[in-house]
């Protein structure tokens, strides 16, 4: 006999025993389908529920967490902010283009199924080496995919990240954040009650494209995945901006009961959610279902992943305004089925009952894993790396240099000028500094936002690194003059199956956990993707985390240029000689080893509100976190982007490297005018915080003691054109 | 005065327009949607907005301009009317035929979204009558397509009727290739402008980098509309 | 009875083709040094239903080329019409 | 002998067509409701310079689709090559 009939669809005997339990009998083709999306790792997180709940989740902005389509937070003035990460690593990197678009299309409707509109798109990528061909065209790809669906569509894409490691050369990832805004009455949750409402499918028609995406995504990546072709689909942005423009119009009209997105596991996970979530039942006939293609059956209409699709459940006779509104923005709106009160979610085709099993078992009740967790051996020899032994640069200019070319520190311009970034004008912050900010139209606050993970460090150090994510995200969001507010998690890792991996997937939760319990930013909810492995083996630990903060006023936010000559420039927080892990070994070096900086959480606390506070004071010129590159990059950068210079000198003991180029976590550059100076110590000293002065915004070079001594002019050409430069040849 | 942005099914600047037009002009505004043809002579000003009508497919502008009001912007614009396209408003302007020219994929392929300069070429049309001559605008470009083309009798045409009214500073700030880094051009009469950087996201220094410049034009329309066409452009 | 047509649009000679140059510099880099004059258009197919002649056919999708399916003021266009079986 | 090579790309059956439901939600609001099954595609013409033999052009514009001209993944392509005179 060939394959076992569970094996097709991704399950275990186990887990087709259970099945056969639930119901009593065998499935039939269909059920099992549906059976094996629901319970996939991606639909059902049966490998990481137990350690996510160690996340904290609760917090007084917070309205909605996890296990909705995406997370609230209350903002004040009866509005509130949806947000949320998600990633599309597989599909991107089958086809790069379609892979990044069409996640940018599903984390929007995660986002407008909520009931916000979405004002900004973040992306975080990760890729391999530069230098090599497949690299480069990945790269392009999903940039263009990311550009040409985010700016079609008409959302600006103001933030993200791009690292590069030879970890992802085969497995890049691709996480996409969207944020949105709504007032409270508008928030709409995917829910299905009420017996005898009709369930509505609208938007685009259902094809075959990308059946069993979920269990694409929920395996590793092999030479045959280029054989999962069916897997891949093309996104439509226009489409979807349609259907954008009705779902929040219809929303509006306070018609439904409940919406929901259609994404991974399309029309089986849409209504079996929204089922469950109601303890309700939910019948529908496929034959009703707009379809693309002809000849369909139950299992590949229930399993199409067809994009741009939502499952509404409007109230009783509001079904004509539901497509009129549609109508109007030239979409298809059709009766598909009603809601029922027996639990049951039964597909009908021709009048036959095709499959028919309890809503809840699907959405619910998946089996849940203890993975088996051991630390992995590489631990012990790059923590007791001994770095002592390296010797020093001749000639710190051309190290700096060579630092400020990593693609990793290099301005990220080439991506973000692909992105519309000004659209709906609200971008207060440009990308290019700590996080962006939006203002919020017609009132005074404003929103930041950012995305930050150093997977190095995971990798060197999964519980450091973890919370080191966080602390930096909030960095760069207090850097913006914002108050961190919450958190959305894109734990990206390897195959949980394996030990290592586990344990790395757990001690980055507890990081995590540790410092979002420090910093005040709960969890709204996120997304987790393991499999990210490649026959070479798997990628760094890489928990992406996209953090949203609140601008009580948008006029105190805060860039991270220099501003004008004479201004003093400072330090909060101190240097301490830590290498390890740093993009200084990486580069100069050669080396990704290291003990990780080690992160005080109730320090870095006290830095942000320090830094915090006298931003609000409105004392505050620029302010840049100071993390990858060192303190030399820092300076450089804020030097660079005001095209000012600056003379620092710094009393130190430490090597010459460690000084300018050590990663120390908890630090904040900021520059203020010279009368100001007084103020920030008391606050400091207040806060029981170190703050030195550093030196002054002047003339057109950056000197740092007698070891750097650049032309800004110089350095700016070098780190703005390093990507550009690897790509365009 | 009295403005009418349109929104065709895939615009995404139209509630740009609206709010620098009603928020930040402080003049009344209406939106309109592409399926009302009407007579739109209560209105002054007639804005296309950015975006990506129907979803740029196929060509920028080519199905939008055959959406029912666009004959009543027709109508308009013959009337005197004034009537401003940015970006995928100006390609529409080029599909109708309404301007001269058409619009290629840019040079390199990729879409670009940054600051340019805009220099002014012709300061006396009812959209850069607050201007100088000369002067140069910092505007942002987002755009995939914004390569300007048109043959050499109609370039000498634009030449000798000083129907070029922004072009690219010069070749380094040229963000798409377009021909003579031209960035906008009126018709003829000068009452119908078309201009691939966005007014609209620079009229508050709130935002980007901080300038204004895109205000200037705004309150071009403003000045030429209140004063009468006597005292400017 | 009904037709298949095939159209295709290209950017006139004398205009400049981004698309055909990123081509061809592409291939360049990919060692085939050989391949010159690379231009790039579109190529459309469509059904067009229950027309009696293939005269009426053309003239039809000749109307549409000019209205809405090339540009052409930068575009020149051709086209191919069959009958469908069946 | 130098070649003169038509390719075209189209999406694979099975996939989404945006452009083409665009042409032809457009043709239908111009009036044309008689139209279905629209695609759109990519037409390429180039030359291919000094190959001896017809297969090898062939064999060598092949891989030029794999690696560059399509998109194997979602993509369909055909080709056609012909001698050029002179
Ligand atoms: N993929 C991207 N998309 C959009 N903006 C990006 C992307 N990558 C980097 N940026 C922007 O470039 C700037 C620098 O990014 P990064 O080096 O990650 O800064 P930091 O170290 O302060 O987090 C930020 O404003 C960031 O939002
Ligand atoms: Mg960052």
């Amino acid at each position: 006999m060939a394959n076992k009939p569970w094996e097709n669809e991704g399950l275990t005997e186990a887990e087709y025993k259970m099945i056969v339990d639930i119901l009593g009998r065998k499935p039939n083709k269909t059920e099992l389908g549906m059976y094996g999306v629901m319970w996939s790792e991606h639909c059902s997180y049966k490998n990481s529920k137990k350690v996510l709940r160690n996340l904290p989740t609760e917090g007084a902005r917070v309205l909605q967490g996890p296990g909705e389509n995406a997370g609230i937070i209350d903002i004040g003035d009866e509005q509130a902010v949806s947000f949320k990460i998600e990633s599309h690593n597989h599909p991107s990197a089958i086809e790069p283009y379609q892979g990044a678009a069409t996640g940018v299309g599903g984390i929007i409707r995660d986002i407008f199924t909520m009931g916000a509109r979405p004002i900004a798109c973040l992306d975080s990528l990760r890729f391999g080496d530069l230098n090599n061909e497949r690299v480069q065209f990945l790269l392009e790809g999903v940039v263009e995919g990311i550009s040409g669906y985010g700016n079609c569509i008409g959302i600006p894409t103001v933030g993200g990240e791009v690292y590069f490691s030879e970890s992802y050369q085969e497995n890049p990832l691709v996480n996409a954040m969207c944020v949105g805004i709504m007032d409270h009455e508008d928030i709409s949750t995917g829910t299905a009650k009420g017996v005898g409402n009709p369930v509505m499918v609208v938007g685009a028609t259902t094809g075959r494209d990308g059946i069993q995406g979920a269990s694409f995504a929920s395996d590793e990546l092999t030479e045959d995945s280029e054989e999962d072709r069916p897997a891949v689909q093309v996104g439509d942005p226009f489409m979807e901006k349609l259907l954008l423009e009705a779902c929040l119009e219809l929303i509006k009209t306070g018609a439904l009961v409940g919406i929901q997105d259609m994404g991974a596991a399309g029309l089986t996970g849409s209504s079996c959610e929204m089922a469950s979530r109601g303890g309700a039942g939910i019948e529908l006939d496929i034959d009703l279902v707009p379809k693309r293609e002809t000849g369909m059956n139950s299992y590949e209409v229930m399993l199409s992943e067809s994009q741009e699709r939502m499952l509404v459940v409007p109230k009783k006779g509001k079904e004509e305004l539901v497509e009129e509104i549609f109508e109007k923005w030239g979409l298809n709106a059709a009766v598909v089925g009603k809601v029922t009160d027996d639990g049951m979610l039964r597909i009908l085709d021709e009048g036959e009952v095709a499959a028919e099993v309890p809503a809840r078992s699907l959405a619910d009740d998946a089996p849940e894993y203890d993975r088996e967790s051991e630390r992995p051996s590489y631990l012990d020899e790059v923590q007791s790396y001994d770095l002592s032994s390296l010797s020093e640069p001749e000639d710190y200019n051309e190290a700096l240099l060579e630092v400020l070319q990593s693609p990793n520190i290099a301005s990220k311009e080439w991506v973000y000028e692909q992105y519309d970034h000004m659209v709906r004008t609200n971008t207060v912050v440009l990308p290019g500094s700590d996080a962006a900010v939006l203002r919020v139209k017609g009132k005074e606050k404003g929103l930041a936002m950012t995305t930050d993970c150093n997977g190095r460090y995971c990798y060197l150090d999964p519980e450091t690194g973890g919370a080191i994510a966080v602390a930096e995200a909030a960095r760069n969001i207090v850097c913006s003059g914002a108050e961190p507010v919450a958190i959305t998690d894109g734990l990206n890792f390897g195959n949980p199956m394996k030990p290592e991996i586990f344990w790395q997937f757990e001690k980055c939760i507890d990081g995590i956990s540790e410092a979002c319990l420090s910093l005040g930013t709960p969890v709204t909810g996120g997304n987790v993707s393991f499999y990210n492995e490649s026959p070479s083996g798997a990628i760094y630990p890489t928990p992406i985390i996209g953090m949203v903060g609140l601008l009580e006023d948008i006029n105190q936010a805060t860039t991270s240029d220099f501003k004008d000559e004479g201004d003093v420039i400072l330090l909060l927080g101190e240097t301490k000689d830590e290498l390890g892990g740093s993009e200084y070994l990486n580069t100069v070096h050669d080396l990704e080893t290291g003990k990780v900086p080690e992160l005080d959480l109730d320090l870095e606390k006290r830095v942000q509100d320090t830094c915090l506070t006298v931003i609000k004071e409105g004392i505050v010129k620029s302010a840049h976190d100071c993390a990858d590159g060192g303190l030399a990059v820092t300076l450089a950068e804020s030097s660079i982007a005001g095209g000012l210079g600056a003379e620092v000198e710094i009393n130190s003991d430490m090597a010459p490297s460690s000084l300018l180029f050590s990663e120390s976590q908890s630090r904040i550059v900021i520059s203020v005018a010279k009368e100001d100076v007084e103020k920030v110590k008391n606050q400091a000293t207040e806060n029981e915080v170190s703050v030195t002065k550093l030196g002054r915004v002047n003339g057109d070079k950056l000197i740092i003691n007698d070891l750097v001594n650049m032309k800004i002019g110089e350095m700016k050409k070098r780190w703005k054109e390093s990507i550009r430069s690897k790509i365009e040849g | 005065m009295k403005f009418a942005v349109i929104t065709f099914p895939g615009s995404n600047c139209d509630q740009d327009c609206y709010h620098v037009a009603q928020e930040v002009l402080g003049q009344p505004t209406d939106m309109l949607w592409h399926k009302d043809a009407q007579d739109l002579s209560e209105y002054d000003c007639v804005i296309l907005p950015g975006g990506f009508s129907y979803g740029d497919y196929l060509r920028t502008g080519a199905i939008a301009r055959f959406s029912p009001i666009m004959n009543s912007v027709i109508d308009f614009a013959k009337n005197g009317g004034l009537v401003i396209g940015i970006c995928n408003g100006f390609q529409i302007l080029l599909e109708a035929g309404l301007l001269p020219g058409a619009m290629k994929i840019n040079d390199n392929l990729k879409f670009v979204c940054k600051y340019v300069n805009l220099e002014v070429v012709n300061a006396e049309t009812p959209f850069t009558n607050q201007c100088n001559k000369g002067e140069i605008l910092q505007v942002p470009v987002a755009h995939g397509e914004g390569n300007y083309h048109i043959d050499e009798d109609g370039l000498e045409d634009l030449i000798a009727n000083d129907q070029i009214v922004v072009r690219y500073e010069d070749e380094a700030e040229n963000p798409n290739g377009s021909v003579m880094n031209i960035a906008g051009i009126c018709n003829k009469e000068k009452n119908v402008f078309g201009l691939m950087p966005h007014p609209e996201r620079c009229s508050e220094s709130i935002l980007g980098n901080g300038t204004e410049d895109g205000y200037k034009i705004f309150a071009s329309i403003l000045e030429y509309v209140t004063k009468g066409s006597e005292q400017c452009g | 009875m009904n037709w298949k047509v095939e159209i295709k649009t290209m950017l006139k000679k004398s205009i400049l083709d981004p698309q055909g140059q990123a081509v061809e510099s592409g291939l360049d880099a990919l060692g085939y040094k050989n391949v010159s004059d690379v231009n790039v258009g579109k190529h459309m197919e469509l059904v067009v239903e229950d027309v009696e002649s293939k005269a009426e056919v053309e003239s039809q999708i000749e109307e549409m080329c000019e209205r809405l399916l090339a540009n052409p003021v930068i575009e020149d266009y051709t086209f191919q019409v069959e009958e469908m079986e069946g």
